[in-house]
């Protein structure tokens, strides 16, 4: 029973990160005042990456994908969708901040495999950009452990039930806006896309992926997605009532960071790193200070 | 015979045994292997007889008593006893493959008294054991260190220097403390400083503190966290991980040992939830987890890259002791054991690389999986533990460490951690992408795997730490019992899972391990239902249309592996210089050579021999009248 | 008891006989000495202890005396052991002027231990000098002449202090009686008593190789060969030992408690002690001579053996004796090895000596043993003496306390350069060229010998507890073991 | 001033002569002149120190010097210094043997020659 | 020279394929990816298709940056030797199925450099193109028709020129051999040689 809800948790979250894509670049094409792809364009690529021919240049590459796939399905499986989820867990959130790095490691291993120095010194930015985003993300989430003494994710948005005013958006707004800077970054999105500036490095990590490879690495993309801006609703939007309410949230978020993405240039690495060190670390600790006294 | 004696006998009388057949290495390695295994199976056997003891009584006065050696078999010194011995004996087992005609390190003797003393710390009940054992431990790793190689004898110079300073600090705490108390007994001076903390508070911080400077020193925590990279890289490869993993513990140990029962004990003032000085050593702890992994991140040298991944950790160790809290001090005992274990997986497949390349610089390996797939693999899995990614070992115990800091409220120590384990992931990955992934160079074209011998315990190692991920039980038992004997009240830990202070907050480590194994099903469905690949070269990779190898270029140099985080670096590179503790110490190295040669130069000269003369009249005198 | 003579006479005469002999002349300083050491200990061993012997049936204080008590006699046989070890390990062949100076020296340092008369002391002390000197000349190259000069002018301007002092002793309390003057010591005024002790001690002191009065020992540990160095350091440093204990502990001591009667300069020596320790071992730090690095460490044992001696109380003093007798042993087996290395490589720089351990594990092995002693690392004999004399040095006052520190902090200079050193002996031989001389198997024995009784001293300090607690008594309680024993009913 | 003060003080500016000779000096022999200054000085303080204003030769010639022992001078001094005189005397030829020596090794009487240039190690 | 044109041939045959054929040729047809290999004037054209005007992207189609990632090539002028071996290089890196698209008179025929001793007349000569569009430059309509039509060809499963390549691979390996003797160096020193600096040491 566990087993086949974990498959249908995961198949629901790999489409909706998908359909999130589609509107996303749809929204993008908008913003440029053109017309854009269907919304379900993401779900055409995956088919097409998926059933065509891709090369490979050993097992780890192999490995890595799936690893950086399953790690992420795993991540997204302790996240409570609206109070459900596959199986019963405390979802805790510091494990859902380790289970996430699997996805990279293995992004990182299938990745260099490869040897091409493009990849390489994608991964090397990703790694970097992941160290200046980690610290500000978890300044936040210790100010929602504290104030809850909990480290579960189902006792921060259970915390919210109720009226909209209840929501930690409204308890902790500045929290909130370095969240927002910080999902930025963790989603990879402009002004943090420098591991994957396809002008620079030839889309970095990306590099060397091809057919299946690049399918596999777009479906962690879609769940990491989905597990971001989850982990979003629940701690800032109460949860959801329903897994629809959640799905709405979610897209609202992930709007924001689209629109966000539209309008920005892009960091050097070690800006992007000094930036998030200092304005969303900043604020989210001046955060922690009024939660802690 | 008494166990207790045994343990101390048996390294000590092989030891002089193997000096004298030297010559026939693979003997005295394989003696050693003997001895490391009689001793995990003494170890074992002597799990919950905590009434073992042995002392014996020396012709030798002090406080009118005669001086009492003894030892003692306690939960805490069983613990790490019995993880260093299993740890040895996997080493024991790869040194025997590793130590052939090229890589002989004729340290085997001398190792062997390490273990001894290693035994006499960990059991010590009396302070002069403890010190006796804790001098031993220090001179000898020195001699192993250096093991007769000049670059070898520099690093074991700086090593020895700041080991001298701690065993210094020690003895003269151990005699204040002793004073004190009038006796050596650990258990009486630990009542006696808490006695003290309650009349002059600032009197017995300076006695701890000199305990604590030794612990600190022996566990390289700042601000003495810059001899490790020295130490470990030029040691022998094999001993590295013993250096790294045990050697490591001693301070670890010391500080569980004396300083955590007399904080606990003593009426102190408050900083939040927890003790000011305990708040300070988990300061030091965060300060030393978050400067090594800058100073790791940055290494090109492997071993050296470890060495100071070896000193984040035992930073997270202390974070954890300093919280005071049960959770705390379980995460930094699962921890401690983690360490032994997947540190000296990483250390020895290192060192397969190395006895197969002789090469320790990252940059000028590279695609080394294609020819030790079996090395990979267990790197592989040890730097998933290292990094306390789950669902291996290392992950519980960064967990726990992590709980008990957010219980107790040490915000700023937590996100420190936080750094230092996004950090690990970088310097691991360099390491991982640098040495077994990327282009494999043309002389390494014909290397073969590591020998079966040193393949058996990295393999063992490889399967311990999924095994502790998997079942955390098989070590919160027994640090139950740890914990007990500390005075702790511990409910009985489950074998699946662990438990912390904060709400609604317990993990089922196996639980975690189906969901992630359901997990990768359903991708490696979806890697197999999709299309076919195919298998290219390794230097087949896009560069814009060029073919590399038409510009001269070889596999090695296409890599990128120099100057791996350089845009990162350029943001530390200010702060670099400052926080090198080594050049401090190689500075003031420098001025007391130079006061060295000044008054050996009064001694050669000799003009002002009879001016001297008259000084010291002066000075006798002028002593006399006052 | 009058046969105590022979241990004076019978090597003033070998001396004497050999300026005529010619090959033989080793052998007879060899049974001479090798008489001496047996004879000592048989007199050590014997329940007669303390005796004083009148010699020529003058009785003290008129005649001169000889105070026969388990310290002297105990020093005697330490330094009877020294002379025998310093004579096996002569390389080479010797001309008769060697044997005779050795064995004058022989005379003039059990002299120095078993006199109850100052003056005498005196004369003995100028011997030894005259010996010493002629025997760090006896090379004759530039450097050993330079070093005996040297060493010649400033001991003869230090006994001049010494023969003022005892002038103004015997004009003050008119007697030149050791126990006579203990017993009368606090009859002086305050003043003079001052100017007495400094004038004493600035002449002792230069024996003593304390800073600042030792420019001359490295030059003259430099200059002599390995013989010379045990025979200095074996001698004459166990006899320096000897004198503080005697003329500070005992003559100049309060009521006999073992406490020098003027605290000021019993803080004023303390500080001599503690500069002696951290200018002798940061000097050595960086010395690439062995030779020299040895004798540096020497001076520092020196001063850590008068920091112990000066500290007063039973546990200090015990480990003052524990560190004679640990030092004594340890620098020997340094000694001799670093005569053999010397011989073998033809270099006096420690960094020339690679190879070594490896070629000779047992000496190389016997050479690290030594220096861990000397370190004061546990399981070897320093370890126990060093532990007592801080462990005694706590009790004192901060004075003491800054000297603990220097002590510790030295300790470290000092371990760093020792095993720095050691190490540098089983470093791999960088040519493939032979040792110029073969090390010989018997100063290897020696050393190995010497290596074991270190260990089992360390392993086991309770072999030696009874010798060294009847040494602390006895200066702990001068006036019923010394006084008494020269002048019987005086107390 | 009496007899005893002239012997003093005369002793004592012998004695800080020599010492400051010692100090000062770089020749050796002129430093070894300095030494018997000093030797010379002390000879006469301990003399002094025996020294008693008219008393007499310390012989008993005969039954009746027994009762004049409170007039004799302290033979012992004299004793000492006799002692001392040898002694001095045998320092000094020893001394200006090694000086011999060491201006044949040297090629200087200068006692602030370098010593260890150019000699190979002995054991 | 005689270019036999697959496309027409198989639409005169049954559409005999499998299901599971024509499922994966629309997904194909919906998700092109194109990478651009600027040689000429035509890189010009694609700024305009891309953005708001003609917007190609509400067919699926996106410029990629590597060939690993891409479906079709697009050659955007002229060809000179040189060029062309890299071409054919990032052609091969290419994963099946993919296509190609010739821009402008320049690739068919040399163009206005036909007479050029280093440009390549015929790009058809060394790797198959699918797809050619007259023109000097072609308009973005053209461009953008062009893209239409190569949907349409590979949703029908004409479009099979690297098919063509695999087979006639013997062909077009001896035109570009042919070629490319042309460009070795004359002169030893001529030829790059890349000096590498070792740095030692640690970046510490």
């Amino acid at each position: 029973m566990v087993v086949i809800n974990i498959i249908l948790y995961s198949l629901f979250a790999i489409l909706v990160g998908l359909i999130f894509m589609g509107i996303g670049r749809k929204v993008s094409a908008r913003m440029h005042l053109r017309y854009g792809p269907p919304f379900y364009q993401s779900i055409l690529d995956i088919f097409k990456l998926m059933s065509r021919k891709s090369f490979t240049h050993n097992f780890v590459m192999d490995l890595g994908m799936v690893m950086a796939l399953a790690g992420l399905l795993g991540t997204m499986l302790y996240v409570p969708i609206a109070g459900h989820s596959a199986f019963i867990s405390n979802s805790n959130i510091i494990v859902i901040m380790y289970l996430m790095a699997i996805g990279s490691l293995g992004m990182a291993m299938a990745v260099t495999a490869s040897g091409n120095p493009n990849a390489t010194i994608g991964i090397s930015r990703a790694l970097t950009m992941m160290l200046g985003y980690e610290i500000p993300f978890f300044i936040i989430v210790l100010g929602l452990i504290i104030s809850n003494n909990s480290s579960s994710i189902s006792v921060i948005a259970a915390s919210q039930a109720g009226s909209i005013w209840n929501w930690n958006i409204w308890h902790m707004p500045l929290g909130y806006i370095a969240m927002e800077i910080t999902l930025q970054a963790m989603m990879g999105e402009k002004p943090f896309d420098a591991m994957i500036a396809p002008a620079e490095v030839a889309s970095g990590p990306m590099v060397e992926l091809s057919g299946k490879y690049l399918g596999l690495g777009l479906l962690t993309h879609a769940v990491s997605i989905f597990v971001e801006t989850g982990l979003m609703v629940n701690f800032f939007f109460g949860g959801g009532s329903n897994p629809i309410d959640f799905v709405i949230k979610q897209l609202g978020i992930y709007l924001i960071a689209v629109i966000f993405d539209n309008i920005f240039p892009r960091y050097k690495i070690e800006q992007a790193v000094k930036f998030l060190w200092i304005f969303p670390t900043g604020i989210a600790v001046v955060q922690l200070l009024l939660l802690a006294f | 015979m008494n166990i207790m004696l045994m343990l101390l006998v048996v390294p000590l009388i092989t030891a002089f045994l193997t000096m004298a057949i030297l010559k026939h290495q693979k003997t005295v390695w394989t003696i050693f292997l003997a001895v490391s295994g009689y001793l995990s199976y003494a170890l074992f056997t002597m799990y919950g007889k905590w009434d073992l003891s042995w002392s014996i009584e020396l012709g030798f006065k002090m406080f009118g008593k005669n001086v009492v050696l003894s030892l003692i078999n306690s939960p805490l010194g069983w613990f790490f006893a019995f993880f260093a011995s299993l740890t040895t004996l996997l080493i024991a087992m790869f040194s025997i493959a590793y130590n052939d005609e090229k890589h002989d390190s004729k340290t085997a003797p001398i190792w062997l008294l390490l273990i001894f003393s290693n035994i006499g710390i960990f059991f010590a009940k009396d302070w002069l054991m403890f010190f006796i054992m804790w001098e031993a431990m220090s001179t000898t790793a020195y001699f192993i260190i250096a093991h007769g190689k000049e670059i070898s004898a520099k690093a074991a110079k700086f090593y020895l220097s700041i080991s001298l300073i701690g065993t210094s600090t020690l003895l003269l705490g151990i005699i204040l403390v002793s004073r004190l108390s009038q006796t050596f007994d650990i258990g009486v001076s630990i009542d006696s400083l808490v006695k003290l903390f309650s009349t002059n508070y600032s009197a017995a911080l300076l006695y701890i503190g000199l305990f604590i400077t030794t612990f600190l020193i022996k566990s390289a925590i700042f601000p003495f966290y810059m001899w490790p990279s020295k130490a470990y890289a030029e040691s022998p490869d094999d001993f590295t991980p013993f250096l790294s993993t045990v050697m490591s513990k001693y301070g670890v140990y010391g500080l569980i040992l004396f300083i955590l029962p007399i904080l606990a004990k003593s009426d102190l003032p408050m900083f939040g939830k927890i003790s000011q000085p305990a708040y300070m050593l988990a300061v030091l702890g965060a300060i030393t987890s978050v400067l090594a992994t800058i100073l790791a991140i940055f290494q090109t040298d492997m071993k050296k890259l470890f060495a100071y991944s070896s000193v984040a950790n035992v930073g997270y160790i202390v974070m954890g002791l300093a919280t005071m809290s049960v959770v705390g001090i379980q995460g930094a005992l699962f921890h401690s054991v983690n360490h032994m274990i997947f540190k000296t997986a990483i250390f020895l497949s290192l060192a397969a690389v190395i006895y197969r390349t002789g090469e320790r610089d990252m940059h000028k390996l590279g695609g080394l999986v294609y020819k030790m797939p079996l090395t990979f693999l267990v790197y592989l899995l040890a730097i998933i533990s290292a990094a306390g990614i789950p669902p291996l070992s290392g992950f519980t115990s960064k967990w726990l460490i992590v709980q008990a800091l957010m219980a107790q409220k040490m915000l700023f120590v937590v996100v420190a951690m936080i750094f230092a384990s996004t950090g690990a992931f970088m310097y691991l990955l360099r390491c991982l992408a640098s040495v077994f992934l990327g282009q494999l160079p043309d002389k390494y074209k014909d290397i073969k795997e590591a020998p079966l011998l040193m393949a058996i315990p990295m393999t063992i190692l490889m399967l311990l730490t999924l095994a502790i991920g998997v079942i955390p039980g098989i070590i919160t038992k027994p640090i139950d019992a740890v914990l007990t004997g500390m005075g702790y009240n511990v409910e009985p830990s489950s074998w699946t899972t662990v438990h912390t202070a904060l709400a609604k907050s317990d993990l089922n480590l196996t639980y975690l391990f189906y969901v992630f194994m359901v997990a990768c099903v359903i991708s490696l469905i979806m890697y197999l239902i999709s299309g076919k690949q195919e298998k290219i070269d390794q230097i087949d990779n896009y560069t814009a249309g060029e073919n590399p190898l038409e510009w001269d270029t070889t596999p090695d140099r296409f890599n990128f592996a120099y100057g791996f985080y350089q845009p990162f670096k350029q943001m530390f590179n200010p702060m670099l210089d400052l926080i090198s503790f080594e050049r401090w110490m190689s500075s003031f190295g420098r001025i007391v050579e130079r006061a060295s040669s000044a008054l050996s130069l009064l001694y050669t000269r000799s003009e002002g021999a009879i001016l001297m003369l008259y000084i010291g009249i002066a000075i006798l005198i002028i002593g006399g009248m006052m | 008891m009058n046969s105590v003579l022979f241990l004076i006479v019978i090597p003033l005469l070998g001396a004497f006989l050999a300026l005529f002999g010619k090959k033989a002349n080793r052998i007879v300083a060899i049974l001479i000495t090798a008489f001496t050491e047996i004879f000592s200990i048989m007199i050590y061993l014997s329940d007669k202890l303390p005796v004083s012997v009148a010699i020529g049936g003058w009785q003290a204080p008129y005649g001169i005396n000889f105070v026969l008590t388990p310290l002297s006699v105990g020093f005697i046989v330490l330094i009877n052991l020294a002379a025998i070890i310093s004579l096996f390990i002569i390389r080479g062949e010797k001309e008769y002027q060697f044997y005779s100076t050795y064995l004058v020296l022989l005379a003039a340092a059990n002299g120095i231990v078993l006199t109850g008369d100052i003056f005498n002391f005196y004369i003995f002390s100028e011997l030894t000098t005259f010996a010493i000197t002629a025997l760090i000349a006896y090379p004759r190259n530039r450097r050993s002449t330079g070093a005996a000069i040297k060493y010649l002018i400033l001991a003869s301007t230090a006994s001049s202090f010494l023969l003022i002092g005892i002038g103004v002793v015997y004009k003050t309390l008119g007697t030149l009686n050791i126990a006579d003057i203990a017993s009368k010591i606090d009859l002086l005024n305050p003043l003079t008593l001052e100017l007495i002790i400094v004038l004493i001690l600035t002449g002792i002191f230069v024996e003593l190789e304390l800073f600042p009065f030792n420019m001359w020992v490295p030059k003259a540990y430099f200059a002599g060969t390995a013989s010379v160095n045990v025979m200095l350091h074996g001698m004459l440093g166990t006899a320096g030992a000897y004198i503080i204990a005697r003329i500070l502990l005992t003559m100049f001591a309060v009521n006999g408690s073992g406490m020098l009667v003027n605290a000021n300069i019993a803080n004023a020596i303390i500080v001599i002690a503690m500069l002696t320790i951290f200018v002798s071992e940061i000097a050595a730090f960086n010395e690439k001579k062995l030779k020299k690095v040895l004798a540096f460490s020497s001076m520092g044992q020196m001063g850590l053996i008068i920091f112990g001696f000066m500290i007063g109380n039973e546990q200090a003093l015990t480990g003052a004796f524990y560190m004679v007798v640990a030092n004594f042993l340890a620098k020997i087996i340094l000694f001799v090895l670093t005569g053999e290395f010397i011989a073998m490589t033809g270099s006096d720089n420690w960094e020339d000596m690679k190879g070594i351990g490896r070629k000779h594990p047992v000496a190389g092995v016997s050479f690290v043993i030594g220096s861990l002693s000397l370190m004061g690392v546990p399981f070897f004999a320093g370890f126990w003496g060093k532990l007592a004399v801080i462990q005694g040095a706590m009790s004192g006052n901060s004075f003491m306390i800054t000297g603990i520190v220097i002590i510790l902090i030295t300790a470290v200079v000092e371990g760093v350069y020792f095993l720095k050193i050691s190490h540098t002996f089983f470093l791999k031989k960088e040519d493939e060229k032979e040792f110029n001389a073969k090390a010989r198997i018997h100063s290897i024995v020696i050393a190995a010998a010497l290596a074991v009784i270190v260990l089992a001293i360390g392993v086991h300090p309770g072999l030696i507890e009874n010798n060294v607690n009847r040494a602390t008594n006895e200066i702990l309680n001068s006036t019923s073991n010394y006084v008494d024993v020269v002048f019987p009913g005086r107390y | 001033m009496t007899m005893s003060n002239i012997f003093l003080i005369s002793s004592t500016s012998l004695i800080f002569i020599g010492l400051f000779g010692v100090l000062t000096r770089k020749n050796i022999v002129k430093i070894l002149l300095s030494l018997n200054i000093i030797e010379t000085g002390i000879n006469l303080l301990l003399v002094a120190f025996g020294y008693k204003e008219g008393g007499k030769v310390p012989i008993l010639t005969s039954s009746d010097s027994i009762n004049h022992l409170g007039n004799m001078v302290d033979p012992v001094p004299q004793a000492l210094v006799l002692t001392s005189i040898v002694i001095g005397l045998g320092t000094t030829a020893f001394a200006l043997g090694l000086t011999i020596r060491y201006y044949k090794t040297h090629g200087t009487l200068n006692i602030e020659a370098n010593d260890e240039e150019e000699v190979t190690a002995h054991e | 020279m005689q270019i036999i044109n697959y496309a027409d041939e198989e639409r005169r045959q049954e559409d005999n394929r499998k299901l599971w054929d024509k499922v994966t040729a629309y997904f194909r047809s919906r998700s092109l990816w194109m990478l651009h290999y600027c040689t000429g004037c035509g890189a010009m054209e694609l700024p305009p298709i891309m953005t708001s005007r003609w917007d190609i992207e509400r067919f699926g189609i996106v410029p990629m940056a590597t060939p690993r990632q891409a479906d079709i090539l697009l050659l955007t002028g002229y060809a000179s030797t040189n060029t062309m071996k890299r071409i054919i290089r990032t052609y091969e890196q290419m994963p099946e199925p993919k296509w190609v698209i010739a821009f402008g008179s320049c690739t068919v025929n040399g163009g206005m450099y036909w007479d050029s001793y280093n440009t390549v007349n015929n790009v058809g000569e060394y790797i198959p193109i699918d797809i050619t569009i007259a023109g000097c430059m072609p308009r973005p309509e053209a461009i953008l028709d062009t893209m239409v039509k190569l949907m349409n060809m590979v949703k029908s499963g004409d479009a099979k020129a690297f098919q063509k390549y695999k087979d006639n691979y013997g062909y077009y390996k001896a035109n570009q051999d042919k070629l490319f003797a042309r460009t070795a160096p004359v002169l030893e020193s001529a030829s790059l040689k890349y000096v590498h600096n070792e740095t030692e040491g640690s970046e510490q």
